[in-house]
């Protein structure tokens, strides 16, 4: 609680700190603030910008962040846009997390055709379709793999895993989705990916997640253990996770590999002897500490700063996006926006998320960033990187073990 | 004196009902007639602390309790058996008879002698302790507020038109309950019924146009003919 | 008396349902029961308040996440198990509801009820967001061995722990029943409930015994709350969804129908599990708990008009 | 005089409203926008609580209105700006429908009621992927209405609240206000003298139904896209019922004044303190309720006459 | 000519007959008392015959039509008003628009149209202030805006439901005195339930009498109140 408020007190004052500075780069960051994601994702912004201000700046200049709250609803965050756009006159944007909100930003977005570099919003079926194909979206740098991007990136490890690891069969899957946007959408996708492709069986059924008033996981359970899946997914939300795991070990239910795939972990999960072994997806893990110097030094000096540990990678993503924007600006020289995107074009950003971000096309926008989520799995309470291979920390452990 | 009121002013918003009533009860009974918006009510929601006075005195048992919560009004010892009854319906006649004692210390450890007093009066309220009152008939209610008003073992029992509702035989029978009752207990009691209640009561005022018109003996009410043109009339 | 004939009707029909369910799916009327006494355990609070004070408490739910959050840091601080901070939960969240009462909700009392209402949608806006500072939106989830306890019959298994519910819903019913029918200040609760201005008339202090009451209710929501940290994860939003279940749940039972709300959860846990039990009609369990209310409530109101 | 005060200050606004485009960046237009959407769903809500019924289902026929519009044009290939009428009409048959059921129930029976139908409205767009895009939603093709020209989704926004005024307006000056009224204070007398209580309330349900849709469609269209989750926000109830109650009910000065409160008041708030605004908020609301009962626009005219404070 | 007409009129609530089997008819320009003690059912006859409640067996005629299952409102255009026990102002409209809501939607008038003729019935009754909130009238104002808004239907047949009750003798005296130019001027049918009886005898040409539900007795003032079964329903008991 304290850090908290210490969080809320240095946010506080970081804010009209930065305006104070005369002349400034202003870079106008987006996110739901009462959010886990948005507090610490403009927390890590807001260091990002601390660190390139400390080393001199960009072309002689302070960066400055001014940070907005879209309270997670479209016309919140339309407003948040244009007050970035014509009070602050911002030259650019960052940030963003609900793909319900950041539609809401798009039209404004596209209005002032700035440069954007986004770190949240997975739905392609209405962000990216709402952004449209390229050059109309140029302007847009998407940083977060888009749904079907998840997806692949998913067969592409198990693919890769099963073939390194030879022990490791999987032939058939069970994927447990909470019955909102995300779950839906990691249901189109896994159905389209593994589906596809006869080696996989695949079933699924939707359960309501506890975020949103569920918390009983009883039915989707049965199913899935009437289906004994090799590989049982589910995804949900952190609130999700504990009572998944407490109510399968009552129903018996003990799939080969029980993996979640939460946007975050509730706190102190590791440490719960539920949690062995578990896998999940997700983008980052503090255990990347020790092999990933750029993840080591962003998680020391922003457990330095807020005296709290990153709990969500959309902390990293928003650390990036400050880091990529700063140095495409650096190459541009300007901030001009067609300058500044052919600049951005030629990113190669080492991220501490483990991979090196470049952009290319996705479906539809010409500019998306990283396209891979990591496979990882709880081990002794951390969570280690099992693939992508030149990111791993540790090797998996298979199966699932047995309730006792 | 029991209840000793003086130049009691009080209304609703701006307009005054009551104009400086003066009324006063002994260890008597006594009746309270007037017509429809006279104030009889009004002036019994002023004894009772749901209104409050704008002027003037209430006391009661030698304490002023003008303006005093009617929890505590009650408490003090006097028992109200309103023109609607306000029975709690969804409870036993037995557990409403139970509540009329329950908050007021004068009735503390004496409620067996009040409920044998009450089903004694009222023999049939025995047989029902069981029903639920809001199932009962009008006239059953009006025998159950007036048992729950005596539970409370009140120094002062005020009754607001015990007749209304009820059909003329039960009128008689509550009037004949009430006359049996005022060596117990002072009575004031208004009422449309003037020549029924008249039985029942020693000395009655009567009220209108928010003041008193007239006070007189019971055997003086019933001759004096402006009460009986007003309501005698048939 | 109609009362008891459709409640016999309806009993009879759920037993006819329950064991031809219970053949073909066991585990849809176990899993169904026990969700029903989630549901019940935390309706019943709000239909004491609604039946007696009658205020609708939108910030019903926010208390119980309060109750949940005092709860997990206290066991987390001392390493106790929140089945032992039931009482000192139920105690504090009453000693805190009766605070919130006198400052706010007492104020509004002879307010229109549509003034209630956004009163206590303020509070729960303003519960939510001040432990979304001091706490962040992220989840807390205490891990208890016991909670995945479970029987094994056959070749099933049953998970049991949530009967815990049950049995708090049923003792909730049960001790409410017998407070307010067998105790002096239970019926004096009652008796305001049916009429304020009568129990004013024979005594009854009604002011408290409204801010009695609200405690009361809190107290059951508290110890609700550390019930439901042992089962579900908490964060700041965890109560609301359970505010606009119980109010409805107290609607379709009857405003102060107690026991109606053990029938009415039922009604709904066992629906709800029966349409998550089939392929096709999974997706659609949500709305058999709409679709019940406003038959109950439109069944109800042609009743009413016919007499 | 002071009649004539209000309409010096009614016209005032009026023409501020108006120059606003002119006048304002576009901050202060979206924000605006955002605040002419809420006051209009505040002033429909208050049209039929005119009657004495409380209505919990505005998000349901917003919403209803909402994929009415996009549908309508991705399904039928309406132009967008015919699909905010057909949203309209739309919400309006939808609570001609529901309005036959439930206009009998009274008090919190039909709160409860209405708020379950939006619930249901919700979870049936939610289940039918195919047809409504499911529960991650659906972009509207040719995106934005009116290639999202901040000034032209102003006047759209100005134009959905100008139809809600105009009809609370004609509402309180015709036959309406004296039947509404009526029912609101004794549903029997207005009977005797010759009501329609059904009627009446089903005319008023239509048309506040039927606007609630066009806002839907209006908000839809200049957003350019739709998700249960988003167009079925329970703040599309709740916000719009706290605005009326903050302003004061029963006419249509309070929901402008509670909408223009609560509406600047959170995104000041929000610019004030950018972490935690949101506990003021409520707060705000706890204070509102608590010491102006009957809102701004009670307390407003309480002191413009305090010499006849006495009664109530 | 007859105006209205009940044949074996009977309403019974969960067993207990209110009404009970009542025939009866008014005459144009007829005054008509009823009277009966306390839970006569004077009030559930005015209601059955006005609409708000249903009977449960009989039938209402209205100059010859049957209406014994039309809805209030739809009586209220054909010509039926009423005043209530209880004074209910709509409290908030004004005076005049209490008035003209009887104009508005019984006889289905414009809103100037209903105001020329709230207010012309308004100054037929002595009402003045006509632009007051409810909350600022005296109790004789409100009893008569009740009358006028009854009026302003332009009905045949009117009941007054203890339209004096709460006056003292001069307003009494004063409100008799209109009623009784209304109905001539008007040629109404009108029914007036009284507890004052000095009222009814002034007021009425007529009376029936009710006791439990039924009607005991019908007549002149005058011959009905030697009845020795109307003089022991009013005092009960032996008299």
């Amino acid at each position: 609680m304290r850090k908290a408020l210490a969080l809320l007190a240095i946010a506080l004052i970081a804010i009209p700190a930065f305006a104070q500075t005369g002349d400034t780069i202003k870079i106008g960051g987006i996110w739901t603030l009462s959010d886990i994601t948005g507090k610490q994702g403009s927390a890590a912004a807001l260091l990002a910008v601390e660190e390139i201000n400390k080393s001199g700046g960009v072309n002689g200049k302070m960066l400055e962040l001014i940070i907005a709250d879209d309270e997670g609803k479209a016309d919140k965050a339309a407003a948040a846009v244009e007050k970035l756009a014509t009070v602050d006159k911002v030259e650019a944007f960052i940030g963003g997390m609900a793909s319900g909100a950041e539609v809401g930003k798009i039209p404004a977005y596209a209005k002032y055709n700035k440069v954007v570099v986004a770190t949240g919003a997975a739905s392609s079926a209405i962000v990216e379709k709402a952004l449209g194909p390229s050059p109309g979206s140029d302007y847009y740098f998407h940083l977060h793999p888009w749904d079907y991007n998840q997806g692949a990136s998913y067969a592409e490890g198990w693919d890769a895993i099963q073939k390194k690891f030879p022990s490791i069969k999987i032939k058939k899957i069970f994927l447990a989705y909470e019955e909102g946007a995300f779950g839906k959408s990691s249901w189109d996708a896994t159905k389209l990916l593994f589906g596809a492709d006869k080696r996989y069986t695949i079933d699924g059924a939707p359960f309501k997640s506890a975020l949103l008033g569920g918390g009983d996981y009883s039915a989707v359970l049965e199913a899935a253990k009437d289906f004994k899946p090799d590989l049982f997914l589910w995804a949900g939300y952190d609130a999700d996770a504990l009572p998944l795991l407490e109510q399968s070990k009552a129903i018996k239910f003990t799939p080969k590999i029980y993996l979640g795939a939460p946007p975050g972990w509730p706190i102190g999960f590791g440490s719960s002897k539920l949690s062995k072994n578990v896998m999940l997806y997700g983008m980052w893990s503090p255990s990347m500490n020790d092999t990933n110097p750029a993840s080591k030094k962003f998680y020391d000096a922003y457990v330095k700063k807020y005296r709290e540990e990153p709990a969500t990678y959309f902390a990293l993503l928003a650390y990036d996006a400050v880091k990529i924007l700063a140095d495409g600006i650096k190459l541009a020289g300007t901030t001009e926006t067609a300058a500044l995107v052919k600049a951005l074009e030629a990113t190669k950003y080492a991220s501490p998320l483990g991979e090196t971000i470049t952009f290319k096309p996705s479906n539809i926008i010409k500019h998306q960033g990283i396209t891979r989520q990591k496979i990882l799995q709880w081990q002794n309470g951390f969570q280690e990187v099992l693939w992508p291979f030149e990111a791993a920390t540790a090797a998996p452990v298979f199966p699932f073990p047995a309730w006792k | 004196m029991i209840l000793d009121i003086q130049k009691l002013e009080t209304g609703y918003g701006k307009l005054k009902v009551l104009l400086g009533v003066d009324l006063h009860v002994g260890k008597e009974s006594v009746g309270l007639f007037g017509p429809n918006g006279a104030g009889k009510t009004t002036l019994i929601n002023t004894i009772m602390g749901m209104q409050r006075p704008w002027s003037g005195t209430v006391k009661f048992d030698g304490q002023d309790i003008g303006g005093k919560s009617t929890h505590l009004v009650a408490r003090s010892g006097i028992a109200l058996v309103p023109q609607e009854r306000e029975l709690f319906p969804g409870m036993s006649v037995a557990d409403n008879l139970e509540l009329g004692a329950a908050w007021v210390p004068r009735a503390a450890g004496i409620e067996k002698r009040q409920l044998d007093m009450v089903v004694q009066l009222f023999p049939i309220l025995k047989e029902r302790l069981k029903q639920y009152v809001g199932t009962m008939s009008g006239g059953q209610q009006r025998m159950v507020a007036i048992g729950r008003a005596l539970m409370a073992n009140p120094l002062l029992l005020i009754l607001d038109e015990p007749s209304l509702g009820l059909q003329p035989s039960i009128v008689a029978e509550v009037f004949e309950r009430l006359a049996l009752l005022k060596k117990e207990v002072a009575i004031l009691v208004t009422e449309q019924n003037v020549r029924e209640s008249l039985k029942a009561i020693d000395r009655g005022y009567v009220l209108e146009n928010g003041a008193v018109a007239l006070e007189d003996s019971a055997a003086g009410l019933a001759k004096n003919p402006h009460v009986v043109s007003a309501y005698l009339g048939i | 008396m109609a009362l008891k004939r459709r409640a016999t009707i309806l009993a009879a029909l759920s037993a006819a349902a329950t064991i031809l369910i219970l053949l073909w799916k066991p585990s849809v009327i176990n899993n169904g029961l026990q969700q029903a006494g989630l549901y019940a355990a935390i309706a019943i609070p709000m239909g004491l308040v609604l039946g007696i004070v009658h205020i609708v408490n939108l910030a019903h739910g926010e208390f119980m996440m309060v109750a949940a959050y005092a709860t997990y840091f206290a066991c987390r601080a001392t390493g106790m198990d929140p089945l032992l901070a039931v009482l000192p939960a139920a105690a504090v969240t009453a000693a805190f509801g009766w605070v919130v009462f006198q400052l706010t909700i007492k104020r509004a009392l002879k307010a229109p009820e549509l003034n209630q209402l956004i009163l206590t949608f303020g509070i729960a806006i303003a519960l939510t967001q001040a432990v979304n500072i001091l706490f962040t939106s992220q989840t807390f989830k205490l891990q208890l061995d016991y909670v995945s306890a479970s029987i094994d019959i056959g070749e099933d298994t049953f998970p049991v722990w949530s009967y815990v519910f049950v049995a708090f819903a049923i003792l909730y019913a049960v001790g409410l029943k017998l407070f307010l029918t067998r105790t002096t200040i239970g019926k004096a609760a009652l008796a305001v409930g049916q009429n304020p201005k009568g129990a004013a008339i024979v005594g009854i202090d009604v002011n408290r015994v409204y801010g009695l009451v609200f405690a009361l209710a809190l107290a059951l929501v508290g110890a609700m709350g550390a019930l439901f940290l042992t089962k579900q994860s908490i964060f700041p939003s965890v109560g609301s969804p359970y505010t606009m279940k119980s109010f409805c749940l107290v609607a379709v039972a009857g405003i102060g129908n107690i026991p109606g709300i053990l029938g009415a959860s039922l009604l709904l846990g066992i629906s709800e599990q029966v349409l998550r039990g089939f392929r096709d009609t999974r997706a659609w369990a949500d709305i058999v708990f709409f679709v019940l209310i406003i038959a109950v409530i439109l069944g109800r109101s042609i009743k009413w008009r016919k007499s | 005089m002071n009649r004539n005060l209000a309409r010096v200050v009614a016209t005032l606004l009026g023409a501020l409203a108006v120059a606003l485009p002119a006048l304002a960046g576009a901050y202060p237009l979206q924000v605006a926008r955002n605040v002419m959407l809420y006051m209009a769903l505040a002033i429909t809500w208050d049209m039929l609580l005119r009657s004495g019924q409380i209505s919990f289902g505005i998000a349901g026929l917003f919403g209803l209105g909402a994929y009415a519009s996009i549908l309508g044009v991705i399904r039928a290939g309406m132009p967008a700006w015919a699909s905010i009428p057909f949203a309209a009409a739309f919400s309006a048959l939808a609570a001609l429908l529901i309005g036959y059921l439930i206009l009998r129930l009274r008090g919190m029976y039909f709160s409860i009621v209405t708020l379950a139908l939006a619930e249901i409205f919700r979870i049936v767009i939610h289940n039918l992927h195919d047809f409504t895009g499911g529960p991650e939603g659906i972009v509207a093709p040719q995106g934005v209405i009116f290639g999202g020209s901040a000034s032209a989704l102003y006047w759209l926004a100005l134009g959905g609240l100008a139809v809600a005024l105009g009809a609370s307006i004609w509402f309180e000056r015709s036959k309406f206000h004296f039947a509404l009224t009526a029912i609101r204070d004794n549903e029997i007398a207005a009977s005797t003298s010759g009501v329609n209580i059904f009627s009446w309330l089903l005319a008023t349900f239509v048309i506040t139904s039927g606007i609630q849709g066009l806002l839907g469609g209006i908000f839809v269209q200049s957003y350019g896209f739709a998700t249960p989750d988003s167009v079925f926000s329970a703040d599309f109830t709740l916000l719009p019922l706290a605005m009326a109650l903050l302003g004061g009910i029963h006419g249509t000065v309070g929901p402008i004044m509670g909408a223009v409160l609560l509406g600047v008041a959170s995104e000041w708030l929000k610019l004030q303190m950018p972490y935690g605004h949101l506990v003021v908020y409520g707060i705000i609301i706890i204070i509102v309720i608590l010491f102006m009962p009957r809102g701004l626009y009670g307390l407003a005219r309480k002191m413009a006459r305090p010499a006849e404070g006495r009664a109530e | 000519m007859t105006k209205l007409r009940t044949e074996h009129l009977t309403r019974a609530f969960l067993g207990l007959v209110a009404v009970n089997d009542v025939s009866f008819s008014m005459e144009e320009g007829e005054i008509l008392g009823i009277i009966g003690p306390n839970g006569a059912g004077k009030t559930t006859f005015i209601n059955l015959v006005s609409g708000i409640i249903m009977p449960s067996s009989g039938t209402v005629e209205y100059k010859g039509r049957d209406i014994t299952y039309l809805p209030a409102h739809d009586r209220a255009r054909l010509g039926i008003a009423r005043t209530y026990q209880l004074i209910h102002p709509l409290e908030n409209l004004s005076l005049i628009q209490n008035v003209m809501v009887g104009s508005i939607f019984a006889k289905g008038n414009g809103l100037r149209a209903a105001r020329a003729k709230a207010e012309e019935v308004c100054a037929s009754l002595g009402l003045t202030g006509l632009d007051r909130d409810t909350s600022k009238l005296t109790i004789l104002e409100i009893k008569k805006m009740e009358i006028a808004r009854a009026l302003a239907n332009e009905p045949e047949v009117l009941f007054l439901d203890e339209v004096m009750a709460g006056l003292n003798s001069d307003e009494t005296r004063e409100l008799i005195a209109q009623v009784q130019t209304i109905a001539r001027e008007r040629k109404l049918a009108v029914g007036v339930v009284e507890h004052v009886m000095g009222v009814i005898k002034e007021l009425t040409h007529r009376v029936i009498v009710l006791e439990a539900g039924e009607l005991i007795a019908e007549g002149p003032y005058e011959e009905v109140s030697k009845n020795p079964r109307v003089i022991e329903a009013y005092l009960g008991g032996a008299a």
